[in-house]
């Protein structure tokens, strides 16, 4: 097909060729094609098929608002053509086809559509129940559009930028550019995004005069780059927006070009006033075969042969309703096109100027007619014309038919942002009834069709939004406001919703094959509203949302019911305005976690890690799950843990008492030098949310430990549960200023006596004893008795930055004592052994401090403190009915241990096991169960349900606890 | 003890060429190939506290007056101070001799709390605005001046130290478990700008 | 089926001065009421009242899974209940639900969240609901698209898989019961406001509209979201509630890729096929209190990067359209259904949650039962608000919830 | 929505930031003469407003004060103190 390759609107390069296959074979488009309009170059004339009648489809607008050119492009499916840069070695599918577009098996389907109702499915294939399964299956397989193979790997580099601006102008055309120039005059950061790779919009592609003899697209170019030459303005092309939402964040997704480091990226633009000026899209016109191929939109043929070279056809008729297309018809006339006749909608309004060009070129036009179908078999060589009220009518053959019933204005980004639209009678549009805070309009979206209009509407939006960001503009914006009224205002729009047909093949939707006899039968069904006329006939679900029928739906409802007012509105309009990929909205997606100080060392010690909250932990040290080697070391020499990730914190000043009375459910005025006090946090239903240890360190000067998980909300809590109080004290989170490592074992004290000239013999540091001292002279640390594990041990709390000197002097010092590592399940065996709890293993959301047997640590006298969750302990301190925690033994020592999380039962669920093991310690099977309270007596014997267990249950006996140790002589020896 | 040393959080993948050890820390002072920047500097190793009192105003950390207004900061004497709150500043010390530990229950050292990098020379704001929707570069703002916010989802404290056209100089301090995190989204957002790592005397040099 | 159509939920029928019992929501819990207090206990005479059109608000929002593997024996016989009803509800009703019996796997990604998982899966099958804890491999063989390396930021463990669950088409349901209850004489009100209820000596008398005055012995309310609204400004009744947006969205329609609802709470996200092909997926809540419904730049990002590590093919799909519904969540996630406490013939069904779509059925059936002879069903009593009171909250969830700001 | 949270520290800033910290109820009653059905209320239930109410925020990722503001449940923006509020029956 020969191509134009001297227009100066051109944006392809005829001499730079691009090769990509297509159903196998090979061809080539130029530099700028998008695949579509490249296919369009080598003949292809059905692109697709419907999604349910499998209807040839073709190229209809060059905007994306249907699927109609929907392919599968380099695997991924579902890509539009029609917008899609067409790069070299691309391999292009057609989709939801059998066979070819051209012959597909399943053609067939298009005349069963009789049979297929507005809601066709909820009526049928239910009776008898048995076929719907088999029904569903079908159904299933011929729904859905592209094919994604499970194992698909996006290739390409998604990235992601947050920037702020001042204005944010949304659409690169003659309003917006003037806009974003008006504002950046002022100072102000602009941001203007723009969905083609250009800037230019309306005038971009077209000859007509500008003013003076200044064709537009020439006017476009002298804006783009007085734009480009802006250094306040920051231009992002090829750039579709893609939401919009209160506050003004602005989201978008840019298409990487040659130079980019990216394939797309993710824009989220914080700006405190915007500018909508998207302008205009073409109202689709309703008549029987209105998506055949060959039928096109008036930018569509237009933009074909000014932007790629393209001449749609060879022989035209065109069924519009708005100036442009006959300005569309000249230019296309002049370019060769041949042109039997141009019906226009309007019986008169006409630009007198182009109907004389017209007639100077005897171009037929006929006033007051309409398309009512379009033949052909496969693609379009007839079209029958007919006068509005369809009383006399006239056949043309033809390869092209250009239709379109007027504009649509693009008012998405305004009504993500809540504006509400109702019509306006004189343009035949929805627009918005009051524009949402800090955003203007500007350009065709009005209905502006005034090339200067259009500019002076844009250059007062971007002052409107100057004055938002307190800028003083009023002087600036009289003139434009003025030389905005001494130019035309809003065109008349034509009023025509359909041709008069019956509408049984007359598509209001494209993507969901909706026609209008489907609208109608909805409507006799009782779904009154555009909402739920849309989900019942599914118009305006499919790819391209409302692009289709966002404005023909209301209108014709409104027809239908006879509401010369037009009350019906368009249905909701939903984020992304443009599909976007996962990828592109993913972005760089970091993966942000914390290692603690001794990461590296525990990796290179064979550490397995696991995710815990936001840590990053060692749980094992070996590939045995059970830890048996950990353990006994632990128990028999000396281990060493790293507990770095647990909650440390300074508070202090005249009030840090009491807020530490208000949080923690014990006395902390009864805290003694030189030791440690063990306590909990609760909260309001007493549920145990917290456990630590305080020290006191000075007057008025507190530290103390939270739990991992707890860490990170600690402050805050306090500070929520004292917020009225206007209390005088201070916190630090130190939780990451220091790490910790329990050293735990028989040997410990051997261990740190190596290492350091403290003290640290029995009655010099005894259990529950905090003292302070240095490691080798050099390393200061924060030393507690404490015996999480059960085993004489000592928790060190280092600087950070010394903590790996510290591991390596203790791995030094206790090599003779065969000290090693031990992780995260070998300390959660250990502690269970002694069943110590650990928060929201051997608890839950409906778990007391009561519950779980730490009511001791509860002092019911402090009421002047407000501790929180003190209401409830004292409520709950009795209750019956709650669930408990118990230890347990099974009877036979040889049994299996059951499963973590296995129920207890009778003929009812009375519980459920925390955790259990074999303790290679004790040699028995022991666990921790929370329990009905009937069940939790010493001795009672527990029926224990596993999944998959049939009949079989396993039996256990409630016993005495701590399993190890009950006389907690190793931890105090 | 001679062979104790204090470790940063912060790694970088770049060979070494110049090292001390000051007050146990070891510190790069330049890496091989730093190239012409933008840079990325671990300054880790610089000795930072916390400062809070109700009084805060009473307060002359190294006898320079902390800013009245919260999101001020002041450089001076070395020492970077950056208004936090009503009650609360940060003290980054930048420059010179390692000074005194303050005295006074007002103070916590917090060195170790946090990392602590630069990221400085042109380009810096295109790759900040990858990781954050914080205006660091916000012109109405007179630098130094500190935000407080999340960078890749990270709480930070980001003082813009200085801004002009494409340069920008921005310090900030995260919780030191996200080091690793942090440095590798800052590395892989900076990789299409030439960012790379730089000892501290690309620092010192501004 | 292919004659003259007729209007799906009747005629539009004017509104009388006295019925029965009054609905407040035509959401599919209200309708489900009505349909059963019609269908069980011979009351027709009953006004379903909606200030926008049914299935405007939950409804018509949420994904349509259905399951029964809830956590606690007080919920799974329920929700157990309610699943088994949709395979009656389509031949009884005659209109095809779309049930896709296609199965949930819940995804678990640590060695805890496993053991947590097997006490569901415990609790399920004592109940008699099927359900199994199956490992990584197990899930890939389910799923293929599975990420199930260990690369990603919570590598997958294994599953919780519920065979009996899956997809029913939402719309389907409320128009289908709507029918239903419309067929039984039961009318249905739509773009009718309750703008108060009447109460006199302790006992219910009226509900005021802005269409007129209802005088009425009993008043349900299941205004889904707006329920805790509505119950303090009409009654003053505060309730353990605070109202979230949720959001959901669907990407472009595919052939088959996933066969079963993938869901998995670490990353707060499921995914599953509709039987149009779209990829639906949703699950966040923003964490504050609002009634806009409307959805977040957030979400669909942090949406994006979840499913982009564990079904990563699905990175090269496109979202097409997002939305947002509201939750009405309780501390304990935990619905409150009640009635007659205090004031006579008034019945609360709300606090769902996101979790109203799948137990509408049972629900109706039973608060029916209770609205009819005035006598909580054994079922219903565990769901008073009382139990805030005694601090016994239900365990459907074993975390502390985090939109509260006491935890 | 880009809801946005004004910190009385940081100014006005992205919401997600932010933690919600519930209804304004006031300071906490003391425990005295308390009964468990006027405790709930305290703790647990809430006005559920939709319109203008008063609540707490923390500026979790920034400064970490705890302060309240007035926003609208309709609209999820900040708002004036409005005149009248809606007091408990």
């Amino acid at each position: 097909m020969n191509r134009f390759n001297q227009l100066l609107t051109l944006r392809i390069d005829p001499t730079r060729k691009k090769a990509f296959t297509y159903l196998g074979k090979t061809y080539q488009g130029a530099e700028g094609d998008t695949v579509a309009s490249a296919l369009y170059a080598n003949g292809v004339r059905i692109f697709a098929r419907s999604l349910k009648y499998h209807r040839p489809r073709g190229l209809y607008s060059l905007d994306g608002e249907c699927s109609n050119t929907c392919m599968e492009v380099d695997g991924i499916p579902n890509v539009r053509a029609e917008n899609t840069l067409l790069k070299n070695g691309m391999a292009v599918k057609a989709q939801n086809v059998k066979g070819t577009p051209e012959k597909d098996l399943l053609g067939f389907m298009d005349k069963m559509s009789w049979a297929m109702p507005a809601g066709f499915y909820y009526n049928t294939m239910h009776k008898p129940a048995m076929i719907w399964p088999i029904a569903l299956k079908q159904i299933r397989k011929v729904a859905g559009l592209g094919k994604l193979a499970p194992d698909f790997a996006m290739t390409g580099k998604y990235d992601e930028i947050f920037p702020t601006a001042d204005v944010c102008v949304i659409g690169g055309g003659p309003a917006g550019m003037s806009a974003a120039l008006s504002a950046a005059e002022n100072g102000l950061r602009v941001i203007i995004l723009e969905a083609r790779p250009w800037l230019g919009g309306f005038f971009e592609y077209r000859v007509a005069e500008y003013q003076n003899e200044v064709p537009l697209y020439q006017r476009a170019r002298d804006l783009a780059k007085q734009v480009a030459d802006t250094p306040d303005i920051r231009t992002f092309t090829h750039t579709a927006m893609v939401g919009a939402y209160s506050n003004n964040l602005i989201t978008a997704f840019q298409i990487g070009g040659a130079n980019d480091s990216f394939d797309q990226r993710y824009i989220e633009i914080r700006a405190q006033s915007v500018v909508v000026a998207t302008g205009c899209i073409e109202r689709p016109l309703l008549f029987d075969n209105n998506e055949k191929p060959g039928v096109m939109q008036i930018g569509c043929a237009h933009r074909l042969a000014r932007t790629y070279g393209l001449l749609a056809g060879e022989k035209a008729v065109f069924s519009i309703g708005h100036d442009l297309g006959l300005e569309a018809a000249i230019d296309l006339f002049d370019l060769g096109l041949k042109i039997s006749c141009v019906a226009d909608i309007r019986e008169d309004g006409q630009d007198p100027g182009l109907v004389e060009i017209m007639q100077r070129k005897k171009i037929p036009l006929l006033r007051g007619w309409v398309a009512t179908e379009a033949h052909g078999k496969k693609t379009l060589n007839k079209v029958t014309l007919s006068t509005l009220q369809g009383t006399r009518d006239k056949e043309f053959s033809c390869d092209l038919l250009v239709a379109s019933a007027g504009m649509t204005p693009v008012t998405g980004p305004l009504t993500l942002a809540q504006a509400k639209l109702a019509f306006d009678n004189h343009t035949g549009f929805f627009l918005p009834t009051q524009l949402p805070v800090k955003m203007h309009a500007a350009g065709r979206m009005s209905g502006l069709n005034d090339a200067l209009a259009i500019e002076a509407s844009g250059r007062c939006a971007g002052l409107q939004a100057a004055a938002d960001c307190g800028a003083s503009v009023d002087a600036n914006l009289d003139e434009a406001r003025t030389s905005l009224e001494s130019r035309p205002g809003p065109v008349k729009g034509s009023k025509m919703v359909t041709a008069p047909v019956k509408g049984d093949k007359t598509f209001i939707c494209f993507d969901e094959d909706t026609t209008v006899k489907n609208i109608k039968q909805a409507i006799e069904k009782g779904f009154d509203v555009t909402e739920l006329i849309k989900r019942f006939t599914s118009a305006g679900t499919g790819p391209g949302q409302g692009g289709i029928p966002g404005h023909n739906l209301p209108l014709f409802v409104a027809q239908y019911n006879a509401d010369p007012d037009v009350s019906a509105k368009p249905t909701t309009i939903r984020p992304p305005l443009v599909p976007t990929f996962i990828a592109t909205y993913a972005g760089a997606n970091h993966d942000m976690c914390k290692r603690t100080p001794l990461h590296a060392l525990q990796k290179k010690a064979g550490g397995v890690f696991r995710r815990v909250g936001v840590w990053n932990r060692a749980r094992y040290f070996s590939q045995d799950f059970t830890c048996r080697d950990e353990i006994d070391n632990v128990r028999n020499n000396v281990g060493l843990f790293d507990a770095s990730t647990l909650g440390k914190f300074k508070i202090w000043g005249p009030d840090a008492l009491k807020a530490l009375q208000r949080v923690y459910v014990s006395d902390m005025s009864k805290i003694s030098d030189g030791k440690i006090k063990y306590s909990a946090m609760c909260n309001e239903d007493a549920c145990l949310i917290d456990d630590g240890v305080v020290i006191k360190r000075g007057k008025n000067d507190y530290y103390f430990t939270t739990s991992t998980a707890r860490a990170g909300a600690t402050v805050e809590w306090i500070r929520y549960h004292t917020r009225y109080d206007g209390w005088n004290y201070s916190m630090v989170n130190l939780t990451d200023a220091f790490g910790v490592i329990n050293l735990a074992g028989p040997d410990a004290r051997k261990v740190l006596a190596e290492i350091t000239d403290a003290d640290v013999s029995n009655d010099a540091f005894p259990y529950t004893g905090y003292r302070e001292f240095k490691i080798k002279n050099t390393i200061p640390v924060r030393a507690m008795r404490l015996g999480f594990v059960g085993e004489l041990s000592y928790e060190l709390h280092a600087p950070s930055s010394y903590m790996p000197a510290l591991w390596e002097i203790l791995e030094d010092a206790g090599s003779e004592f065969n000290i090693r590592n031990f992780g995260l399940e070998a300390q959660n065996v250990l502690r269970m052994e002694r069943c110590h709890v650990i928060i929201g293993a051997e608890s839950e959301q409906r778990t007391t401090l009561h519950d779980v047997g730490l009511g001791f640590l509860w002092d019911r006298t402090k009421t002047d403190a407000k501790t929180v969750g003190a209401f409830a302990l004292k409520q709950t301190e009795k209750q019956a009915g709650r669930l408990k925690l118990v230890g347990f033994k099974t009877e036979d020592s040889d049994a299996r241990a059951p499963r973590d999380g296995s129920i207890i039962v009778d003929t009812k669920i009375r519980g459920y096991v925390c955790i259990a093991r074999h303790s290679h310690t004790l040699d028995e099977v022991i666990g921790l169960a929370l329990v009905d309270e009937s069940l939790a007596k010493i001795g009672t014997k527990l029926e224990i349900y596993e999944d998959e267990c049939g009949d079989k249950r396993l039996y256990a006996v409630v016993a005495p606890t701590p399993f190890y140790d009950p006389e907690a002589k190793r931890l105090k020896m | 003890m001679e062979n104790i040393k204090r470790v940063s959080p912060v790694v970088f993948k770049a060979r070494p060429v110049k090292t001390e050890i000051r007050d146990n820390w070891a510190v790069t002072l330049e890496y091989d190939a730093e190239g012409p920047g933008p840079y990325l500097i671990d300054l880790s190793h610089r000795t930072r506290w916390d400062v809070q009192d109700g009084n805060l105003d009473e307060i002359t950390p190294w006898e320079v007056a902390i800013p009245e207004t919260p999101g001020k900061s002041i450089m001076e004497k070395g020492f970077l101070i950056n208004r936090m709150n009503r009650t609360q500043a940060s003290v980054w010390h930048l420059t010179g001799e390692q000074p005194d530990a303050p005295d006074g229950p007002a103070y916590t050292e917090t060195t170790d709390a946090t990392m602590f990098v630069a990221l400085i020379g042109r380009k810096t704001y295109a790759i900040a605005e990858k990781l954050t929707s914080l205006d660091l570069a916000n012109p109405a703002q007179k630098t130094p001046f500190l935000l407080q916010g999340p960078i890749a989802h990270v709480p930070c404290q980001v003082v813009t130290l200085a801004q002009s056209g494409e340069h920008c100089d921005i310090l900030f301090t995260c919780s030191r478990g996200y080091a690793q995190s942090m440095v590798g989204a800052i590395l892989e957002a900076g990789e299409e700008f030439g960012l790379r790592p730089a000892g501290e005397a690309a620092f010192s040099k501004i | 089926m292919f004659g003259k159509d007729k209007t799906l939920w009747g005629e539009k029928t004017p509104l009388k001065s006295n019925y029965d019992a009054v609905i407040i929501g035509g959401g599919l819990h209200g309708l489900a009421t009505a349909y059963f207090l019609a269908r069980d206990h011979g009351m027709k005479n009953v006004a379903v009242i909606e200030k926008r059109y049914i299935g405007f608000g939950g409804a018509g929002r949420n994904t349509a899974i259905v399951r029964a593997n809830q956590r606690t024996q007080e919920n799974i016989p329920l929700y157990k209940e309610a699943l088994d009803l949709w395979p009656v509800l389509t031949k009884e009703l005659d209109y095809n639900l779309m049930f896709f019996n296609c199965g949930n796997l819940n995804l678990m990604h640590s060695e805890a969240a496993m053991s947590a998982a097997r006490m569901n899966v415990a609790s399920a099958q004592f109940h008699g609901v099927e359900s199994h804890l199956i490992d990584a491999k197990e899930c890939k063989e389910l799923v293929p698209a599975l990420n199930i390396a260990d690369n990603i930021t919570y590598p997958i463990f294994g599953a919780m898989f519920h065979p009996p669950g899956g997809i029913l088409r939402h719309d389907a349901v409320v128009w289908g019961i709507a029918k239903g209850a419309a067929k039984h004489g039961i009318h249905i009100h739509q773009q009718t406001e309750a703008a108060g209820i009447g109460v006199d000596h302790g006992k219910i008398v009226s509900v005021d509209t802005d269409r007129g005055k209802i005088y009425t012995p009993r008043v349900l309310l299941s205004a889904g979201g707006y329920s805790a609204s509505l119950a303090f400004k009409m009654l003053g009744l505060r309730l353990p509630i605070s109202v979230l947006t949720i959001q959901a969205m669907v990407t472009q329609p595919l052939k088959p890729l996933l066969n079963h609802v993938v869901s998995s709470g670490t990353y707060h996200a499921y995914a599953n096929q509709t039987l149009k092909g779209e990829i639906a997926t949703g699950a966040h809540m923003d964490p504050w209190p609002n009634y806009t419904t409307q959805n977040t730049a957030h979400y669909i990002k942090h949406q994006a990067e979840a499913l982009s590590e564990f079904l990563p093919c699905l990175r090269g799909v496109k979202f097409m359209r997002i939305w947002g519904g509201l939750a009405d969540m309780t501390p304990d996630m935990a619905p409150i259904m009640e009635g007659n406490d205090p004031i006579k013939g008034f019945y609360l069904d709300c606090g769902w949650g996101y979790f109203g779509f799948k137990s509408s059925a049972a629900v109706g059936k039973y608060m029916a039962q209770f609205m009819a002879t005035a006598n909580c069903p054994e079922i219903l009593k565990p769901f008073t608000r009382r139990r805030y009171q005694e601090h016994r909250l239900m365990g459907e969830t074993a975390a502390l919830v985090n939109y509260s700001p006491d935890n | 929505m880009a809801l946005t949270i004004t910190c009385p520290i940081c100014g006005k800033r992205n919401g997600y930031e932010f933690r919600f910290g519930g209804e304004e109820k006031g300071p906490r009653p003391a425990a005295h003469g308390l009964n468990p059905e006027t405790w709930c209320d305290y703790v647990h239930n809430n006005n559920c407003v939709a319109g203008v109410q008063k609540e707490w925020w923390s500026h979790r990722d920034g400064c970490g004060s705890w302060f309240t503001i007035f926003r609208n449940t309709l609209t999820n923006l900040e708002a004036d103190e409005p005149e009248e509020r809606y007091e408990q029956v």
